[in-house]
């Protein structure tokens, strides 16, 4: 009995998903502290989601999940675009400001440090970025 | 409701300090008010800067690099930069990226200013 | 390409449509009141309908439309409970606050009110809130 | 993110009046932690009470109607209730629930507790 959303590209949209892991994360009783991790998190997988996604509109699902008897927050973001192999991006290196700084690229490395699971799958016309948060730990 | 729209404010404290206190969505076009605001403080000669995000709760990856970029040009100039009040996941956020290995992170604006001015001000 | 979603019966579902609303406006170029306007009567459309709505998620859409000549930002709020006759809704009244106050049944006034225009279409299984707020115009 | 949870927080200003300031969602949680407040600062011994509510944008048809229970409760002790910092949207659905017909609606705190005050306050 999760949240389903179906967004399209305006701008901020990405801060529907992100109330939307606000109020299950509430009323899950996670810490702020959590809740925000996944919200920023789902915020990123849904920007990429949206860049890469083609004129489709993308899909988010949050929902509470158990896994191995812990339960989780789960946000899985949709998109119908062209896809990419997850493998070949480079994790964004550590920055450094001065020369070849990495400005852009850090999408899926926030993405990975914020949540506890990360699972990217994609082909030609369906990504799919699940992500986990538990419930009532503390990272 | 529209507390996520981003209100950017700034003021030169009398020892030459800018503040600029930011709160809402750092989005790209917050995080390029936000670089905005350092640059007109930037010509109105102030070089260490705070950057206050006391009701920010929410920020992007390209937000952020917006603030990196503009790190990178205060620090060309010279200048210094800090940030206060961020929640724990933008602090870890600033971790990650790296901005934070090159501006002061500090819980609140008095601890700010007292490290920002201990280390020479203006 | 609105905005869809499927919301559940949590506490403060609701906020994830007010949020929906207030994209929508902003990206419409709306002024914050009307916005506000529409995301109140959002609410308390979402809130009945999650009343009501049996166990079955509610279906909130948020749209541009464009009628004679207008535009309009549209939200509709829909479920699948046991539905009611919208014309034997009382109005709620004038408020009085000693005797019989009217404390509750105040929903469909206040969407009423806040917005343009409104259509509450409802049979067994299928209600439908329309709820419209023109697009550059005050109250 | 957390800004629509319900922050309260009240005082008694020196000539008596209680002031409890509120910033967030009322829906009936938040209704109900203001009118908690109210009965807290009635068994104080205020009944001059003014509700700010700056830094509310969203409410709902519950959470006004506990306001307005609390409202009853506070005319049979003889007390006064107002309200400050509404935006648009809500001092109107104060007008069509009726609040606006038993509680003063000011623009600001201070032409508020002038109003009060004027009036007799506590
Ligand atoms: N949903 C997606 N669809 C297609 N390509 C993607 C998607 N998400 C990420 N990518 C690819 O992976 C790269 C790295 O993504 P990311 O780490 O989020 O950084 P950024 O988006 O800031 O470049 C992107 O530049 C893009 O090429
Ligand atoms: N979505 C709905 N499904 C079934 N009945 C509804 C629905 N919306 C409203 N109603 C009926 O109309 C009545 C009045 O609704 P409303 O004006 O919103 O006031 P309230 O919900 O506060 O009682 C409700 O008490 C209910 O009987």
């Amino acid at each position: 009995m999760g949240v389903e959303l179906h967004l399209p590209l305006i701008p901020d949209v990405e801060l529907v998903a992100a109330k939307a892991v606000e109020v299950v994360g509430r009323d899950l009783g996670m810490t702020p502290e959590d809740i925000e991790s996944a919200a920023v998190a789902t915020v990123e997988a849904c920007l990429n989601a949206l860049e890469h996604g083609g004129n489709s509109k993308i899909l988010v699902r949050v929902d509470v999940v158990e896994v191995e008897g812990r339960r989780f927050l789960q946000a899985e973001v949709e998109d119908h675009g062209v896809g990419f192999d997850p493998r070949a991006v480079p994790g964004a290196g550590a920055s450094r400001v001065h020369g070849c700084a990495a400005k852009r690229g850090w999408g899926l490395t926030l993405i990975r440090e914020l949540m506890d699971e990360v699972q990217v799958r994609s082909r030609p016309g369906l990504t799919l970025v699940t992500m986990r948060k538990g419930v009532g730990e503390g990272r | 409701m529209e507390q996520e729209q981003l209100q950017v404010s700034t003021e030169i404290l009398p020892d030459g300090v800018g503040v600029i206190s930011a709160s809402g969505y750092i989005n790209n076009e917050g995080g390029q008010a936000v670089a905005d605001a350092v640059e007109r403080l930037l010509e109105e000669g102030s070089t260490t800067l705070l950057v206050d995000l006391s009701g920010t709760r929410i920020i992007n990856s390209i937000g952020i690099s917006i603030l990196l970029e503009i790190l990178e040009k205060l620090l060309d100039a010279s200048g210094r930069l800090a940030f206060c009040n961020l929640t724990p996941t933008i602090a870890k956020t600033f971790e990650i990226m790296g901005l934070a290995q090159y501006a002061g992170i500090y819980p609140d604006r008095e601890t700010a200013l007292g490290a920002l001015g201990s280390h020479g001000g203006a």
